[in-house]
């Protein structure tokens, strides 16, 4: 066995290890933000697992049967650890063929495909519900995402993560590149499922969305899955728009991406907080309003700035 | 055996099925599968002429029949592109009639008889318009094809809005088809000759002389090709007649009709006109054209209740994405043939791909209609429960069209994004468009969703005494699903086939090999030799995804052990009836549908009425079907008198009858 | 293994779905109240869902009126287990004031099965965090059935004293 | 020198018996800012019209009092109040026990939907004409038949289930699917049932189906407890505002009685209810803040809110139950100590809520939610008679505390705050403007509180056959208690209407062309209490008898009365 | 906007961490706080008065012998309102600080006091029991038995 694929194995495991590992840490300790602001303790931070670890004990109720039912939930994770490996940590690509910025976004939004069939199948009204505004948030979302990913593919030339970076490393900071970044900022905080864009779930609304009729293993998997997806985009998020100094040391790079990362999330926290959840079309509007404001970068973007 | 005898063998197999089976008009089944035999064995000759094609090269043309006087003749001439739509017809063709013959049997009307015959005709049409290098006789079977589909669009006839929609159709696709002959004939007065060679020349020699006229022609033949795929806005028949016809005919329609549009469009652009910097105007024109429709068509579709007009706007969608990518190939023809070749694999394996899912969404659709009675989507739900079947090939061709990886329809919208955004770097606007195509595909998987979420899934709606559609139903989608599924994990072994197709154009001859620009593994990667700019690697992709989600089944959900329970849906503590519990599909992304309501104008022009000469003529149920089968009908019985009246015995006849006929054409054509 | 944690996990995240069947709303507030600032039971992984099928805990405020009891049966039911039931405050552990009228069958127990009852007008929220730290075997329960008896005038008489404040 | 509410008390009469001659049997004044219009049934919705139309009098509630054990039949009396003018009208009409019908006044007094649909339920007598005459305080499965509040049926009466009974549900408009809310939803603390009718998200319309927590309290009030039980049970009407109901009744019954509370006792009176108003103001605020997933102000508002309830714990022994009322004055003093400490408290709750109202009257994705969100329009809050906040946000100035000055407002006066805009975001101002307005209160009252004793005792028997109507601002609105007396140290009629009841009949014009994520945030702004809302009312205990029935004995009669309607 | 926010999250940062350590430290009611009812058996002559106030109806009495009166206590459903200790002659009903009353078993919840009906220990008469029998005839009377788990 060459090096090169010894290489790829370990960086394969180490982004899905820490993909599905460290994101329920993250979780708790934004949690632990929040009671600050709420002026509590708040839970311990290892309580995400905890509160995993419960909920794969507990009963699978069900409404419904079949394949796809059955297996959704476990497969939601698998597209977002199979996320984890097409986003570069610690300012290389896991793969060789990894980061291909279209497949990176088709990607992640085959977990909320799943949960929308998952929920859909579920028979329960709010959960259809729910559905519609998780699709009309994809909707609003994802176009942010692609823009703020398209001004790094036309700067560096290339379609691949990696070579972005590398562009970015060597370029530095520029105008366009920030104004992306800031707008994938905005659409993390909806991606991550975070106030005030948690329409679709919307607890105080229609009883958790999409999610309503999932218990036990299969409601745990769907929350692994959203809180290693919230952790997978804060760490493109730091790697294509953050990824000065690139040391070149792999450790230290980790390190440094895994950190820049939390501060991304404490941020989320924060904007979390301090907001209500607006409503579905207010959302819409909102990310109309960045997607084209992000247009600006693309066109910084061409002129080279 | 050479090419031009295959296609001929094709053509009276065809012709001869639709005949026999206008005979066997009264006993549908025995029609049906008559019709299945024939087409059937079209289909292999098809296949013939196209392994015969790829593998040797294309044959020279043959000239059948010379009309020297207007300076046409019936030249066949079977290049590598011919040769992809061949095989497209043969085998949506087969699977198309396999799937009628169960499909039929829900009309009560006499007149079903005239499906099948006409059905046949329409692809013996296709084949002929692929295949012919002369314009005399494209247009013959163009305007075949063409009255063919009109009488399936206005198949069930006592319904008016059916007839209105086969007016329509009929009316705008004549007048694009005008269009088109007065393009012909303006390059006919510079050359005096018809055939696609001489026209090319023709074409060439006013892009330099007379580039107005050119453009003129360009924009000409453009609107005939745009109208009949379904462009906006001179598509606007098609919601209206795509659904109005039987769903067998239907799938035929979007899965091998349609695409004619792109056919041309590509011998238009990529023969006819040589590489110029009007190629890169067009290209250009094109793409927008596309972009346009995309964006108005999938908009559209996402407000549609009734299955079939939700798919049938979704054709314009796609075509829309064909146009877009073939749009950006040419555009980068003259100065980035790299791009150039992204593009254009683009768009014309996106056409594959859609043939392959769009057959089998409509197919699908026409299984629930079948089985329930209704398109509408409101008045369905919870079928994944009766029909497990048709729900997993609807799934997967409904994920295949919205792109979901790893499926055929990423791996071409794929390659479409890399050349848009590849080529936003010299021309910003293509970025844009990118994205746009990209939200669009959001858009249709949104679609896709609801069409999935309400008639599949959720609680099971009040109808009564669903099952599973027969057999022969079901394997033309499976089979279709099955291609979806392989085309999307081994997508460059149908590009190598498109590349060759592509490079068989003159214009597009110098293209860079398949194997610099994609790489020669079995995933894609997009650039050039030395820069690999993109990568998209479909096995390992679905093997890591597979993989993971199997761990996380195994070693995650089950492992703690948890039992399972099923209940009833939790209603807040009331008993749920069928009401409270059903979010209906209208319900779906009413805000985001209100946001962009006025986006596909319904402007209602006062439809002129039919002419009552015109309708009678096309009324071919009564001067034609009904007497002939009447007196089938009386021979038939005649005939019963004497022999056994066991149907299988007529059906043995057939096929002799049919074998003889063949014979004669083979020896006739030597 | 992974068994075993499950279960050990179970008591330290305890999701709680609130049912008010019939009550005044002054537990209901309690129970809110031990979720804010001053109590903050998500110290202990106490949350509030949304949905039944999210809950640990069904937490039972309020007499069972006529109207609810199919309703929280039906509730109960949609909890997956293993679950537990609180009754909390006087009308769910014991149907309050109005524990024989009409309208209200009892408490909380004469639908589903109570775990835990933290009686209460309403309880203050320490007492429900304490009802939870009884349930979860933290805390010892403070409270036993005492009977008590006064001395007969026999028993009086021959010097005898009563045993009160026993348990039986 | 004629009062204004006996200049008033004479017009009325005289209006009245103009209209309907001597169809009006008899007016007397049984206290003085209650006038009593015995009416003739025929003659009902004209004179509620009269009373509503030209008077301008406000329809508060309806009771059904079955009077036959006193040789009547039944009673239907229809409460109205003349805000203006400081004057309680009753319509009373007797029904005759063989004929159990009465002109329905819905259609000409719209928010007596409900009251008349309970008094149907509840006694027996039908409204005639009522637009909507479904079944609305009794369970699902309680047999037709039943009517809880005559008084011959027992208090624990527990018919055997019919199982026909289910009311016909509303159907949706079509094109509109149904969403429904409840019983169990997470933002409804309390079980209710709401079906919305909605398209996509916007909702056309809804349905409702409420008295889930319906207890019986009536009933209990009225056949086993005494006067002196009534204000416990009545302090557990609502958990927010139980010292609002306690008083509310006691002042009922001391005016029935003509009971005289010390001054002191009036003050204490007044401060509690402050109190109250303070506390459940922060809890609302909190409330909504949760509802649109604001936790934070969820948090911080119940933060300051928490010193009041020790507060509250301290001066009385209990959180919210403070069980600190009773006929003729309080159970507990003020001590001065606590006085200051009052003090003390509450200048910190200002200061923080004064932090907090510039915090979220500049925060503009609260505003998004709450804006145009939930519009109750002037015209519709006074056709269907909402009350408090609500009310006073859409622009209709009415309060109790001025309208029917009790305890010591006339004493303390009170600025009440008016908004125009009829919208949620107008309900969260006019709170916090009260909520302010309350600290101011509670201060004045506890500089100007007197010395002296705080309980009158209350000596002889209270009389029967008398009538005292009382009304009390709660936090959400007025709450409104009548008491007719009777033997037996209990009353013979308890009527409660809490501020929820009308305010909840406006919601489905509130939350039309709303969507699903503002129904649950308009709902929350009416701070609706169904608990409240949900109590019974009943009949008394002249009877030394109990009826026990068995289960054929139910059976028949309800069987009887399925066959005739 | 943001500044508003900012404020907002400022705001909530300066009021600092609050939560009390209740359940590892205690919490105590202040003065007067009603809490559970206790006894003082050897106080209580069984006149029943606490019973014919209790609006919950709590409080049953029943004569189980000629020189035995039963008084069971349901305080499962007690509201605490503290008219028993107010309407109690010698003071034998108290309602204690006692808040903590948590338990997974309904029989926890329950008091049961025998009284020796014997002569009166103050005035040598001797208390004659018929008024909670009489009272079970009564209107309005309500036997609480009907609430017993």
């Amino acid at each position: 066995m060459n090096t090169g694929l010894l290489w790829t194995v370990g960086l394969a495991v180490l982004s899905v290890a820490l993909a599905l590992l460290l994101a329920p840490l993250y979780e708790g300790l934004m949690r632990k933000l929040k009671a600050a602001i709420h002026s509590r303790i708040g839970p311990p931070i290892t309580q995400p697992y905890l509160d995993l670890f419960k909920l794969l004990g507990k009963e699978d109720l069900r409404t419904a049967g079949g394949l796809l039912y059955t297996a959704a939930p476990a497969l939601s994770l698998g597209s977002v650890l199979l996320l984890a490996l097409l986003v570069p940590m610690g300012a290389r690509p896991p793969f060789a063929f990894a980061g291909d910025i279209v497949v990176l976004l088709y990607v992640s939004a085959i977990s909320a495909v799943l949960l929308m069939l998952t929920a859909f199948g579920s028979g329960s009204p709010y959960a259809s519900v729910g559905s519609s505004r998780e699709m009309m948030m994809l909707l609003s979302v994802e176009p942010v995402m692609v823009v703020a990913l398209v001004v790094g593919a036309l700067k560096a030339g290339t379609l691949a993560t990696g070579d972005i970076i590398a562009w970015q490393l060597e370029h530095g900071p520029t105008i366009s590149m920030a104004i992306a970044g800031i707008a994938f900022f905005l659409a993390l905080q909806a991606q991550a499922g975070k106030l005030p864009f948690d329409i679709p779930e919307a607890d105080q609304e229609i009883m958790g969305g999409p999610l309503i009729e999932q218990s036990g293993p299969r409601l745990a998997l769907f929350r692994w899955a959203a809180w290693s997806k919230q952790f997978v985009l804060a760490v493109l998020l730091v790697e294509v728009f953050l990824p000065w100094p690139g040391t070149g040391v792999f450790a230290l790079d980790l390190v440094l991406t895994l950190v820049k990362a939390f501060v991304v999330l404490v941020v989320v926290a924060l904007v979390d907080v301090v907001n209500p959840r607006l409503r579905i079309d207010q959302a819409m509007q909102y990310y109309l309003r960045v997607a084209f404001s992000s247009i600006a970068a693309l066109a910084f973007a061409v002129i080279g700035m | 055996m050479s090419t031009v005898s295959l296609l001929g063998l094709s053509a009276a197999l065809l012709l001869a099925g639709a005949l026999v089976s206008l005979v066997l008009g009264g006993r549908r089944k025995a029609s049906g599968w008559a019709s299945v035999g024939f087409v059937g064995a079209a289909g292999v000759a098809l296949w013939a002429v196209v392994v015969r094609t790829f593998s040797a090269g294309p044959d020279p043309e043959v000239t059948l029949l010379s009309l020297p006087a207007i300076g046409a003749g019936f030249v066949v001439s079977v290049d590598c592109l011919s040769a992809i739509f061949l095989a497209i017809t043969g085998t949506i063709g087969f699977l198309t009639t396999l799937y009628s013959v169960e499909y039929m049997t829900r009309y009560r009307t006499d007149s079903v008889a005239k499906y099948y015959p006409l059905l046949q005709l329409l692809f013996a049409g296709i084949v002929g318009v692929v295949a012919t290098g002369d314009f005399v006789f494209f247009l013959v079977f163009w305007e075949l094809m063409t009255f063919a589909s009109f009488f399936l669009v206005t198949f069930e006839r006592e319904v008016r809005a059916n007839q209105r929609a086969g007016f329509k159709y009929f009316v705008v696709n004549q007048a694009a088809t005008f269009g088109m002959i007065a393009a012909a004939l303006i390059l006919w007065t510079r050359s005096g000759s018809f055939r696609f060679s001489a026209m090319r020349d023709a074409l060439g020699g006013l892009v330099t002389t007379q580039p107005a006229l050119a453009h003129l022609v360009l924009f000409l033949f453009f609107m005939g090709f745009a109208t009949k795929a379904g462009i906006l806005p001179m598509g606007d028949w098609l919601p209206d007649a795509y659904p109005a016809a039987p769903s067998g005919a239907t799938a035929a329609f979007g899965g091998t009709m349609t695409k004619l549009g792109v056919y041309g469009l590509l011998r238009v652009f990529l023969y006819f006109l040589p590489l110029s910097p009007v190629t890169r105007t067009w290209g250009l024109a094109i793409a927008l054209a596309g972009a346009v429709s995309l964006f108005v068509g999938t908009l559209t579709a996402l407000k549609q209740d009734d299955i079939k007009r939700l798919m049938s706007f979704h054709v314009i969608g796609q075509v829309g994405y064909m146009f877009l990518g073939i749009g950006l190939g040419l555009f980068f023809l003259p100065s980035n043939p790299t791009l150039a070749a992204l593009g254009l694999l683009a768009g014309t394996f996106h056409m594959i791909n859609h043939s392959l899912y769009k057959s089998c969404l409509f197919l699908g659709a026409g299984a629930v209609a079948f089985r329930t009675g209704t398109r509408s989507l409101s008045a369905l739900g919870g079928l994944r429960a009766f029909m497990p079947a048709t729900a997993m090939y609807a799934l997967t061709a409904a994920l295949a069209i919205a792109g979901v990886p790893p499926l055929n329809g990423f791996a071409s919208k794929w390659l479409m994004y890399a050349t848009a955004i590849l080529g936003g770097k010299a021309f910003p606007l293509f970025a844009v468009l990118g994205i746009v195509a990209m939200f669009i595909s959001l858009v249709t998987l949104a679609s896709f969703l609801k069409y999935l979420g309400s008639a599949f899934l959720g609680p099971p709606s009040p109808l009564r005494g669903v099952r599973e559609v027969p057999a022969s139903m079901l394997v033309p989608q499976a089979f279709l699903a099955l291609a979806c599924v392989v085309f999307g994990l081994v997508p460059a072994w149908p590009l190598a086939f498109v590349h060759r197709a592509l490079t068989g154009l003159a214009s597009a001859a110098s293209l860079p090999r398949l194997e610099s620009l994609l790489g020669d593994g079995p995933g894609l990667q997009a650039g050039s030799d030395l820069v690999r700019v993109a990568f998209w690697a479909p096995l390992p992709i679905a093997a890591a995804l597979a993989l993971l989600g199997l761990a996380a089944y195994f070693l995650i959900q089950r492992a703690a052990g948890a039992p399972v329970r099923n209940v009833p849906v939790w209603t807040c503590g009331e008993e749920a009836g069928p009401e409270l519990s059903r979010y209906p599909a209208t319900s779906l992304y009413l805000p985001f549908k209100r946001a962009f309501q006025g986006i596909y104008p319904s402007i209602h022009l006062r439809a002129p009425a039919f002419p009552s000469w015109l309708r009678r003529a096309f009324d071919l149920d009564a001067w034609l079907y009904l007497p002939v089968a009447r007196a089938v009908e009386g021979g038939a019985r005649a005939v019963s008198r004497t022999h056994v009246g066991i149907p299988q015995v007529y059906l043995l006849w057939i096929v002799v009858g049919a074998i003889a006929v063949v014979g004669i054409v083979l020896a006739f054509l030597g | 293994m992974l068994k075993g944690l499950c279960q050990k996990s179970f008591c330290k995240a305890l999701w709680v779905y609130h049912a008010n069947t019939g009550a005044c709303n002054g537990c209901d507030i309690e129970v809110i109240n031990v979720l804010t600032p001053y109590y903050d039971a998500e110290r202990f992984g106490i949350k509030l869902v949304g949905s039944p099928r999210h809950a640990d805990v069904l937490l039972v405020c309020g007499p069972v009126t006529r109207q609810v009891a199919p309703a929280l049966k039906r509730l109960y039911d949609a909890v997956p287990a293993p679950k537990l039931v609180f009754a909390i405050g006087s009308c769910a552990t014991g149907g309050g004031c109005w524990f024989d009228s009409y309208n209200v069958l009892g408490g909380a127990d004469k639908v589903v099965p109570v775990n835990i009852y933290v009686p209460g007008c309403p309880p203050r929220p320490e007492a429900i965090l304490h009802g939870v730290a009884v349930a979860l075997g933290l805390a010892p329960k403070k409270v036993a059935p005492e009977t008590f008896r006064q001395e007969t005038v026999d028993e009086l008489a021959q010097g005898r004293s009563a045993q009160n404040g026993g348990r039986p | 020198m004629v009062t204004i509410a006996q200049a008033a008390a004479n017009r009325t009469v005289d209006l009245v018996r103009e209209r309907v001659g001597a169809m009006l049997v008899a007016a007397t004044q049984p206290h003085s800012d209650t006038l009593r219009l015995q009416v003739d049934k025929r003659v009902v919705r004209a004179a509620a019209g009269v009373l509503a139309d030209e008077l301008g009098a406000r329809f508060m509630i309806t009771t059904g009092i079955d009077r036959r054990e006193l040789g009547g039949g039944f009673g239907i009396v229809h409460l109205f109040s003349l805000d203006r003018e400081h004057l309680f009208v009753l319509l009373d009409c007797a029904v005759a026990a063989d004929d159990e019908h009465i002109d329905s006044i819905t259609p000409v007094v719209p928010g007596a939907n409900w009251a008349e649909r309970e008094f149907r339920d509840s006694v027996g007598v039908h409204p005639d004409g009522h637009p909507d005459p479904r079944r609305l305080l009794l369970a699902d499965d309680w047999p037709d038949g039943v009517w809880p509040l005559r008084r011959d049926v027992a208090y624990n009466l527990q018919p055997p289930p019919a199982d026909d009974m289910r009311p016909p549900l509303r159907e949706p408009p079509t094109g509109a699917s149904v969403v429904t809310m409840g019983p169990f939803f997470p933002v409804l603390e309390e079980p209710s049932q709401w079906r919305l009718f909605v398209e996509g998200e916007t909702i056309v319309g809804c349905d409702y189906r409420g008295f889930y927590n319906h207890r019986g309290i009536e009933k209990l009030g009225d056949s086993v407890l005494t006067y002196n039980q009534i204000p416990y049970l009545a302090e557990r009407i609502c958990g927010i505002c139980g010292f609002i109901h306690s008083t509310c009744y006691c002042q009922a019954v001391e005016k029935a009685a003509g009971i005289e509370v010390p001054r002191r006792a009036r003050y204490i009176r007044t401060l509690m209810l402050e109190l109250e108003r303070i506390h459940s103001h922060l809890l609302w605020l909190g409330i909504a803040g949760h509802i649109v997933g604001f936790d934070t102000l969820l948090m911080q508002t119940w933060r300051i809110r928490e010193p009041v309830m020790w507060l509250s714990e301290e001066i009385s022994g209990n959180r919210k139950t403070y069980g600190m009322n009773t006929i003729g004055g309080l159970r507990r003093d003020l001590s001065p100590d606590l006085g200051r400490k009052v003090l003390d408290v509450l200048e910190e709750v200002e200061r923080e809520s004064l932090a907090v109202r510039d915090a979220i009257v500049g925060d503009g994705t609260l505003m998004a939610r709450t804006k145009d969100v939930g519009v109750l329009t002037n015209q519709t809050a006074r056709s269907v008679c909402v009350v408090g906040p609500p009310a006073r946000a859409s622009g209709v100035p009415i309060d109790a505390r001025v309208d029917h000055p009790y305890a010591a407002y006339d004493e303390v006066p009170v600025r009440i705050a008016v908004h125009q805009e009829g919208d949620t975001w107008a309900r969260v101002l006019v709170r916090v403007e009260e909520l302010l307005e309350s600290i101011r209160l509670v201060r004045e009252a506890l500089a100007a509180m007197p010395e002296g004793p705080v309980l009158t005792e209350v000596k002889e028997e209270i009389p029967p056959g008398r009538v005292g109507v009382s009304v009390v601002e709660a936090p959400r609105g007025e709450a409104v208690h009548m008491v007719e007396t009777g033997g037996d140290n209990r009353p013979y009629r308890w009527r409660v209407r809490a501020p929820t009841y009308p305010n909840l009949q406006a919601m489905p014009t509130m939350v039309a062309n709303n969507t699903i994520a503002d129904v649950p945030i308009a709902l929350g702004s009416l701070d609706p209490c169904f608990s409240c809302t949900e109590r019974v009312e009943a009949v008394d205990v002249t009877t030394r008898r109990v009826t026990v029935y068995t289960r054929q004995d139910l059976l028949r009669i309800s069987r009887s009365a399925a066959v005739t309607p | 906007m943001l500044l508003a926010k900012l404020r907002e999250a400022w705001i909530c940062l300066k009021a600092g961490r609050v939560t009390l350590p209740y359940p590892f430290a205690p919490h105590d009611p202040a003065e007067g706080f009603r809490g559970k009812i206790t006894l003082d058996p050897d106080l209580c002559f069984g006149c029943g008065g606490c019973a014919n106030v209790c609006p919950a109806g709590v409080i049953v009495v029943n004569d189980t012998g000629q020189h035995t009166r039963l008084l069971e206590f349901f305080w499962r459903r007690c509201t605490y309102c503290g008219r028993c200790e107010e309407v109690c002659p010698e003071g034998a009903i108290t309602l204690s600080q006692q808040f903590e009353t948590a338990t997974d078993k309904p029989e926890d919840m329950y008091m049961r006091l025998e009284v020796f009906m014997g002569p009166c220990q103050r005035c040598g008469r001797c208390f004659t029991p018929p008024t909670p029998l009489e009272r079970m005839m009564l209107t309005g009377f309500r036997n609480g038995n009907g609430g017993r788990a």
